[in-house]
């Protein structure tokens, strides 16, 4: 018995001082989980097509993933971090401060925010005015005096009596979300400027410009339903009156469910999303420690594989993924700084 | 003894056509509530299995292709990274170019649609073992997409499928008629690690992963839970120390998982510097997690062996440390294994702390060793019903099924061990 | 196996005012036989000592009187008991009323973990004999007076039953049997668990209910079989080996079995 | 299942019924012999041998005393129930007739002495001489019985008390008959009558053993019966015993 | 890498020391004196002192090595990067390390030297490594070799080296209690320097998103964490109210009222039920009992939410009747059967005996098996993370969403905010209060269920 514990804990002593001299020779991504998939795809076939083992991706969200970006580095902290929005300032600045300082800023595509209900429901046509109207917290009185009440719509026709007279209820992410952060900037940002007075308001209070544009009610119209998207579309498939927000990706492969609702006449197709048209898509990024390549093997080969025209291209299989492809000039600027490995600008 | 009129006898007559209709009411909500438990089993296992037996099949189009040597550019000398940088994608689509002649650029890439990433993969692995086959004609059965999978599956003949137009379809039942599109068994989805090709997805990585975490989790809990049921059952002064010892133990057992997660994330990988997503830090996390378990269940054990048995190798002169070596440890031992087994089942199917240690992660090489990235069962199960594709969800009952599987393997395990080793005293 | 083949029950088996009679009684653990075909009659107003070795299946007779032996799945009893002439295994007999009215008081004093008042009050509360919280209180004080507590816990009505010492919550037990008003009342061995002086007041008590009752006690003091009861039914593995007044069976027990037993000698 | 119901369960218990046993059959056995010499005395007018009969008066009452002591002891002690308490309660009483009959002879040692001063003639010599054999041959019959739990032999000894009773009947018609012819022998006839008197009190105690043991075997109190009654409970059906 | 050798070795020589140790004393007890313990406890002893200092050496040098091994190479780079900031230093060592064992970096001549000097070193340090470990296993077989004698006491020495190491081994629970209240108890402190207690204790609203905004004067309001204890509460109360009614009732009716054929199959089928993974139940919630109470919802008319508290409560109900049934099973059974046959012989039927009997005794163990449920259920994780919703809503309807303190710790560690705010730290002080409160409840209800197990001892 005696013998046997000895054995035991001399195994995880063994284990133990492995593992803290194991030296990192695969590449750790975390990140963003808009970025997830896509980043996933392109891992799994550089991994499949090089010698390199294939990368470590996880989904830890764009804040957390940046934070543990920023952290140091060295092989204990990830070479990449996947972020549905651009990195910020104060993120930078944390950065530095750690010694992460030349980060490399690949924009990879766009991510269309759909706004869709159930493939058996009538199809919808709104405008980004209506979007705010309906979800916002505070909107403008109806009586066209320049002041915020409580938002008092019920149904889609109070909001805009073109629509139809069914009961406001969208689902969609939860504040945590980095589509959230983005169907607030896009969508309702873009509808709430359509009033003069608010619009005015941002260059003269910009926190109350802010509180106002991307306050979203909390009354049980707006529905926080997790990050779980596909459980989104299960719901939708259930309740015909219901809107969900989600990702393009999954509009597109659930489309025998839900449709996608027309914004200011825009249907959100992949066309519609690559050209601009189509005002809810925000652009997906990945940040890449400049440090870390030459230490960490297979960085550069990963950057060259996910910015290859196969991946990232217009026919790639990103694309077939549900990313919206860059511009033809876009792209050829990311396949450029990534080859000449251009650093951010220090701001 | 009562100032009524009736007797007692009529008085107890009286009331039992109420009582008897309570009693058959009581009894009701009784069998009832058994029948509840047992109808959500079944409803359970019923929807696992009718969503997930579908995964254990794979949707493969058999045809004959021929190596074109010169197309990939290989030599029969070539080496592994030439081969692997091979255009085998081309060579297929041209395949299916030539199979079908499609009608323009869109129905092309429609046409490539229907065959997985992973054929290229396979055609790849076939050459790296076999040069000889360059320039050969072979039959293989390459790999369906996801969408064909599961319109094969499920839906041919139903409704018009989204994912899938007319002429996709129109060739698929061609091709079915044909008999090249047929189902077989999926062998992938047991020797593959995690893919975004939900065909290719496969639960070997996890599993293994699941192993490694499990292999750390027992080789430090069961010594050191052994260790301390035996000090707290043989050796622990009855003082205020050891009372504070059993409270936490008790509590730690109550605990709710989630908090060890927050303190693997800040102690064992922010002040100890152990790699994220790995085994060992997730082994450490389900240690302190199925630790207290297995202390109340050797306790338990080590307090069945009668008394008698340790008062007479006392009175026979033996220290109290020889007594519970020699006596008490092999007697109480089956006890302690069985406790364990069942801690190691509970560990197998914990989630939550893993996700704080970054064990959601998309990881597609089988980890080798404890430190490398890996993820286990449950984290796959977890990270699969959040992917869109339709298919990930019968492979997330599937990997469900699997769980289940090893759950039940354990728990049989334990109920064995505890029946053949069981002593009565 | 030393049972008697063919044995008939030596003595007086049977009495002129039955209020229990037991034909043939047989009871079966599973496969295992406990009781052979054993006749007797309890009287009306008769306290009956049943008494014989461990095993010899007086307690599971006892317990047959008032069907106590369903709540034990593998028992079966055939035979036939009859209470005033009915036959208490006839499948249309619900029990609930037939143990009204054969109540039954056990070896260790059972009190429920409630108050004094409501273990006096639970049965006649279950089995609606009141009518009013009045005629509840005067059956409660009336119990516990013919259970000769009354005086020592009126004060405490409200306090809980395990409170009381040993001997007085053997006699609330039988004050709760008999707030039931019970006919007959049962006791599986009700002193084992108590010292001598409370066990003289429960014999007084038994002597003093005989009045009301009809009372069935096993016991496995030969003494008290012989202070408390009139007659006196001698059980031995299974068999009813002989029945006979009392003081005939202590001082000249008709068989040898019943000889050997009360004399102290089976070795 | 082999029982022997000879044993108790307690070896003690047996010891101490064996004890009070012996020692009624020990008393027993000297009370006889007190008996037994008194009428030698009164036979051959040895008045030694009636002075020794006079000194071992004691001896017999201890003997009581202590054995009724052992059988109040079994009896606080065992509880006996059945024949063990019938046993302890018949030895209980035999005692007690064995010490009488102890009196009885001492009497018998007492009057002799007077006898033997006044005249070497004695009357009913042979009266005296034929009932002393008598009443000696009950007791040790009756104790007999009782070692035996012989039924039959008490019963004989209950008869024998009959014959016993006739033959004090007719020696006193005899007394009565010197009295009236020969005033002057009156005192010494009123010597021989309380012998007489005491030897047939002898014998009653005898026949009180006897029903003692009738009672210790069939537990049923034949005392105060008549001889034909006495003979039918003999008659009886026993308890079954059916032991081994 | 040469530690699985070191160990084998070790190991052998552990062995070795014990058949030496055991021959020297029995070679003792030859020469005719009197040993104070058996053989094989010199043995014990020996084969003691010469494993457990080197494996403990080789654990403290497996945490330490990397270090050193650094600290030495630094010296060893190019001038110009040991002048550099740390970052740079440590992306160095880093390198140095990939390249010395070849994993396909790319050349880097100015580091060579450091590579070369890495090998090196590690050659030396593995040499110097076997050579101590081996020199101290050596060292503790010479010592006690030389402490063996007649009188010496090695069985009272082995134990109390048993001992402590048993009792390292219990402490282990309290370190990790330690460490739990270690790491939430910190950044929770930091988290109510931000917002004070009173506001995240008593607050009624819980919106982080708007106070995380760098732009923003953070107002402390947003961090009221009442909604989420409000669905915790209701989330946990649908669970209880199915699980607690149907965990004791089936307890009941299998202790009660079934044959011993139903229970033996009924009992195990139903513990089945507590085995299965919470993330099969999330799974099970999320895609089959949500969309169903949906539908049921709609056809009556009535207005559910896809992430009702109901659909994620019935499930963890579903989840935790086993739990209550199995607690309460034993606590029915703790009961004397002299109750029930006491209140049988007054003629009650089964259900009276067991509402006003059984029950009322059982009641403390039930309420600490209840208690114990209502713990499980506030810390459940899985269920409510894919289930239930994260709107932080104040209600009480079932139908509608809300979101638990589990999932807001899950949703702000793995979310994409923003790592500066007091939202991470908002999850520790969640997790600190989830720990407490688990804490008061699994301590209050082991103490009940204790006492009542005395009670009927």
């Amino acid at each position: 018995m005696k013998k046997a514990l000895l054995t035991g804990a001399a195994l995880l002593a063994s284990m133990v001082g492995v593992s803290a001299h194991a030296e990192r020779d695969y590449i750790s991504i975390v990140g963003s989980s808009t970025v997830y998939p896509f980043s996933t795809v392109v891992a799994e076939r550089f991994g499949k097509s090089t010698d390199f083992r294939t990368p470590k991706v996880e989904s830890t969200g764009s804040g957390g993933g940046l934070k543990l970006f920023c952290n140091g580095v060295g092989d204990a902290t990830p070479d990449i971090t996947n972020a549905s929005r651009a990195i910020k300032q104060s993120e930078i600045d944390l950065c530095a401060k750690n010694g992460v300082t030349d980060i490399i800023e690949v924009t990879i595509g766009f991510d269309g925010i759909s706004f869709a209900n159930s493939a058996a429901a009538k199809h919808m046509d709104v405008t980004l005015r209506d979007l705010y109207l309906a979800l916002a917290k505070m909107v403008p009185a109806q009586d066209g005096s320049e002041t915020l009440i409580a938002n008092p719509y019920k149904t889609w026709k109070d909001v805009n009596p073109v629509l139809p007279a069914t009961k406001i209820e969208v689902l969609g992410p939860p504040p945590t979300s980095g589509t959230r952060d983005a169907f607030a900037e896009l969508a309702m940002e873009g509808g709430c400027k359509t009033f003069p007075f608010i619009k005015a308001m941002k260059s003269a209070d910009k926190n109350k410009y802010k509180a106002v544009c991307h306050g979203i009610r909390e009354d049980g119209a707006y529905v926080e339903a997790g990050e779980n998207d596909n459980l989104i579309v299960q719901k939708l498939v259930a309740n015909p009156d219901a809107f969900g927000i989600f990702g393009f990706s999954f509009l597109e492969q659930n489309s025998d469910k839900v449709q996608g609702a027309a914004v200011n006449g825009k249907l959100p197709t992949f066309d519609n999303i690559a050209d601009g048209s189509y005002p809810i898509s925000r652009s997906l990024y990945f940040y890449v420690k400049k440090a870390h390549i030459g230490v960490i093997p297979g960085i550069e080969e990963y950057l060259a594989e996910f910015t290859s025209e196969r991946a990232m291209g217009e026919d790639g299989y990103l694309a077939d993924k549900g990313m919206i492809p860059l511009t033809e000039d876009a792209y050829a600027d990311v396949v450029k700084r990534v080859k000449n490995l251009t650093p951010m600008a220090v701001k | 003894m009562t100032k009524s009129s009736m007797t007692t006898r009529e008085k107890v007559e009286k009331s039992m056509k109420r009582r008897r209709a309570a009693e058959q009411r009581f009894r009701m909500y009784g069998v009832a509530s058994v029948l509840f438990g047992l109808l959500c089993l079944v409803v359970l296992f019923g929807d696992i299995l009718s969503k997930g037996t579908s995964a254990f099949s794979q949707t493969v189009i058999e045809t004959s292709i021929t190596l074109d040597a010169d197309y990939l550019g290989l030599d029969k000398n070539a080496d592994d990274q030439q081969v692997r940088l091979a255009n085998f994608e081309g060579l297929i689509k041209q395949h299916f170019k030539d199979m079908v002649q499609p009608d323009g650029r869109k129905e092309r890439r429609q046409l490539y649609s229907l065959v997985s990433a992973g054929a290229s993969w396979q055609l790849q692995n076939m050459v790296l073992n076999d040069r000889s086959l360059l320039g050969q004609t072979i039959e293989v059965a390459l790999i369906a997409d996801d969408d064909v999978d599961q319109w094969f599956k499920h839906d041919r003949g139903h409704a018009h499928n989204a994912m899938l137009n007319e002429t996709q379809i129109g060739w698929l039942e061609q091709w079915a008629e044909q008999g090249i599109l047929k189902t077989r068994f999926n062998t992938l989805f047991f020797v593959n690690g995690d893919s975004r090709e939900p065909e290719l997805a496969g639960i070997r990585g996890a599993i293994t992963g699941t192993f490694l975490t499990l292999l750390v989790t027992f080789l430090l809990s069961f010594p050191i839970g052994v260790a301390a049921a035996i000090y707290l059952e043989e050796f622990a002064p009855k003082n205020k120390i050891t009372e504070f010892v059993e409270i936490n133990i008790n509590n730690l057992a109550a605990v709710p998982s989630i908090t060890f997660g927050l303190l693997g994330l800040a102690i064992f990988i922010n002040i100890f510097g152990v790699a994220r997503s790995t085994p060992l830090v997730g082994g450490l996390v389900l240690t302190l997690m199925t630790l207290p378990t297995i202390i109340i269940s050797g306790r338990a054990a080590i307090k069945a062996v009668p008394p008698s048995i340790r008062e007479a190798a006392l009175g026979l002169g033996a220290s109290r440390v020889q007594v519970v070596f020699h006596h008490v440890l092999p007697l109480a031992l089956p006890g302690m294994l069985t406790g364990t087994i069942i801690g190691m089942a509970q560990a197998l199917g914990e989630t939550a702390p893993l996700l704080m240690i970054g064990m959601v992660a998309f990881v597609v090489d089988v980890p080798a060793f404890i430190s490398d990235p890996s993820t286990v069962l449950p984290v796959q199960i977890f990270l699969w019903s959040d992917s869109p594709e339709r298919a990930f969800t019968e492979r997330t009952s599937g990997a469900i099924i699997v769980l289940l599987g090893f759950l039940v393997i354990m728990n049989t395990a334990a109920v064995m061990l505890r029946r053949r080793l069981e002593r009565r005293w | 196996m030393s049972i008697i083949e063919n044995h008939t029950t030596n003595g007086q088996p049977f009495c002129k005012d039955p209020k229990l009679t037991a034909r043939g009684v047989g009871v079966f653990y599973g496969e295992k036989q406990a009781i052979f075909d054993v006749s007797l009659d309890i009287g009306a107003n008769e306290v009956i000592a049943l008494i014989g070795p461990s095993g010899c299946g007086k307690s599971t007779f006892l317990r047959c009187l008032n069907r106590m032996n369903d709540t034990i799945d593998i028992c079966r009893v055939t035979g036939a008991i009859e209470l005033d002439g009915e036959d208490i295994y006839d499948p249309k007999v619900d029990v609930v009323p037939l143990r009204a009215r054969v109540g039954m008081v056990f070896q260790k004093p059972n009190p429920f973990p409630k108050s004094i008042y409501d273990n006096i009050a639970y049965g006649p509360r279950i089995h609606g004999l009141a009518q009013s919280r009045v005629e509840l209180d005067e059956i409660v004080e009336k119990s516990l007076q013919r259970a000769g507590l009354w005086n020592e816990v009126k004060d405490r009505l409200h306090a809980p039953g395990t409170g009381l010492s040993g001997g007085q919550q053997q006699r609330l037990c039988i004050a709760r049997t008999i707030a039931v008003d019970p006919e007959v009342i049962l006791m599986d061995e009700p002193c084992s668990a108590l010292d001598p002086i409370a066990t003289a007041k429960i014999e007084e008590l038994i002597d003093e209910l005989r009045e009301n009752y009809t009372i069935a006690i096993v016991t496995h003091s030969m003494q008290q079989a012989a202070r408390v009861s009139q007659r006196t039914a001698y059980f031995h593995l299974g068999q009813l080996i002989e029945v006979n007044p009392t003081d005939q069976v202590f001082t000249t027990p008709e068989h040898a079995l019943t000889e050997a037993y009360i004399t102290g000698r089976f070795g | 299942m082999e029982m022997n119901f000879n044993q108790h369960i307690s070896g003690q218990f047996n010891a101490d019924l064996e004890a009070i046993r012996n020692h009624m059959m020990g008393m027993g056995g000297l009370v006889e012999r007190q008996v037994s010499n008194a009428i030698e005395a009164i036979c051959s007018g040895d008045s030694r041998i009636a002075d020794d009969v006079i000194r071992r008066e004691d001896e017999v009452d201890k003997m009581e005393v202590n054995i009724d002591h052992e059988c109040t002891q079994i009896l606080v002690r065992r509880q006996p129930a059945a024949s063990d308490l019938r046993m302890v309660l018949a030895v209980s009483r035999v005692v007690r007739d064995l010490e009488r009959i102890g009196d009885e002879a001492s009497k018998i040692a007492i009057h002799t002495m007077e006898v033997s001063d006044n005249s070497s003639n004695q009357l009913c010599q042979q009266a005296m001489r034929y009932m002393g054999a008598e009443v000696v041959k009950m007791i040790s019959g009756a104790l007999d019985a009782f070692a035996r739990h012989d039924v039959e032999g008490a019963v004989d000894v209950v008869r024998n008390d009959k014959l016993v009773d006739q033959q004090y009947a007719s020696a006193l018609r005899e007394l009565i008959t010197y009295m009236m012819e020969d005033p002057r022998s009156i005192g010494q006839a009123i010597n021989i009558l309380w012998i007489l008197r005491a030897i047939e009190r002898i014998g009653d105690h005898a026949r009180n053993i006897s029903e003692q043991v009738i009672y210790l075997v069939k537990g049923t109190d034949v005392r105060h019966s008549s001889l034909t009654e006495i003979e039918e409970q003999a008659q009886a059906a026993a308890p079954e015993k059916d032991n081994g | 890498m040469n530690y699985s050798s070191l160990i084998i070795a070790v190991l052998i020589l552990l062995g070795g020391a014990y058949l030496l140790g055991r021959n020297r004393a029995r070679a003792i007890a030859n020469q005719g004196m009197k040993l104070h313990s058996l053989p094989t406890h010199y043995g014990a002893l020996m084969a003691l002192w010469t494993g457990l200092p080197p494996l403990l050496l080789l654990l403290l040098w497996g945490l330490m090595e990397p270090r050193i091994v650094d600290q030495l190479l630094v010296a060893q780079l190019p001038a110009h990067i040991q002048n550099g900031s740390g970052a740079e230093i440590q992306l160095a060592v880093s390198k140095v390390h990939n390249l010395a064992i070849g994993s396909g970096v790319s050349e880097a001549p100015e580091l060579q030297p450091a590579v070369k000097h890495l090998q090196a070193l590690q050659q030396r340090f593995d040499l110097l490594q076997a050579g101590v470990i081996l020199a101290l296993a050596l060292i503790g077989v010479a010592l006690t070799w030389r402490r063996i004698k007649a009188d010496m006491r090695a069985r009272s020495e082995v134990e109390r080296i048993v001992r402590y190491m048993l009792f390292a081994s219990s402490g282990i629970a309290v370190l990790t209690t330690l460490g739990i209240l270690a790491s939430v108890v910190y950044e929770a402190w930091l988290f109510f320097h931000k917002v004070s207690i009173f506001e995240f204790l008593f607050g009624t609203s819980w919106s982080p998103q708007i106070a995380l905004r760098a732009d923003q004067s953070g107002s402390s309001g947003d961090f009221g964490a009442v909604p989420l204890f409000a669905g915790t509460l209701l989330i946990s109360l649908i669970a209880m109210v199915i699980a607690v009614p149907v965990g004791l009732m089936a307890a009941i009716y299998l202790s009660e009222y079934a044959t011993s054929r139903v229970r033996s199959f009924a009992k195990p089928a139903l513990e089945i039920l507590a085995g299965i993974p919470t993330v099969v139940y999330g799974f099970f919630a999320a895609l089959t009992v949500a969309p169903i109470i949906r539908g049921l919802g709609e056809s009556m008319g009535l207005d559910v939410s896809s992430e009702s508290a109901l659909a994620a409560g019935l499930v963890m109900g579903i989840m935790i009747i086993p739990f209550v049934s199995s607690l309460s099973d034993d606590v029915i059974n703790a009961v004397p059967q002299s109750l029930r046959d006491g209140s049988y012989g007054l003629g009650a039927t089964r259900s009276e005996t067991v509402r006003q009997v059984v029950i009322p005794a059982a009641l403390p163990g039930i309420v600490g098996a209840v208690m114990l449920a209502v713990s499980r259920a506030i810390g459940e994780t899985m269920i409510v993370a894919m289930a239930a919703g994260l709107a932080a809503n104040l209600t009480f309807n079932p139908l509608d969403s809300v979101t638990t303190v589990t999932v807001q710790i899950v949703t702000l560690l793995v979310g994409d905010q923003e790592f500066d705010s007091p939202k991470t730290l908002a999850a520790f002080a969640l997790g600190l209060v989830l720990f407490l409160v688990t804490l008061v409840l699994n301590y209050v209800a082991l103490k009940i269920v204790q006492k009542y197990r005395e009670q009927y001892d």
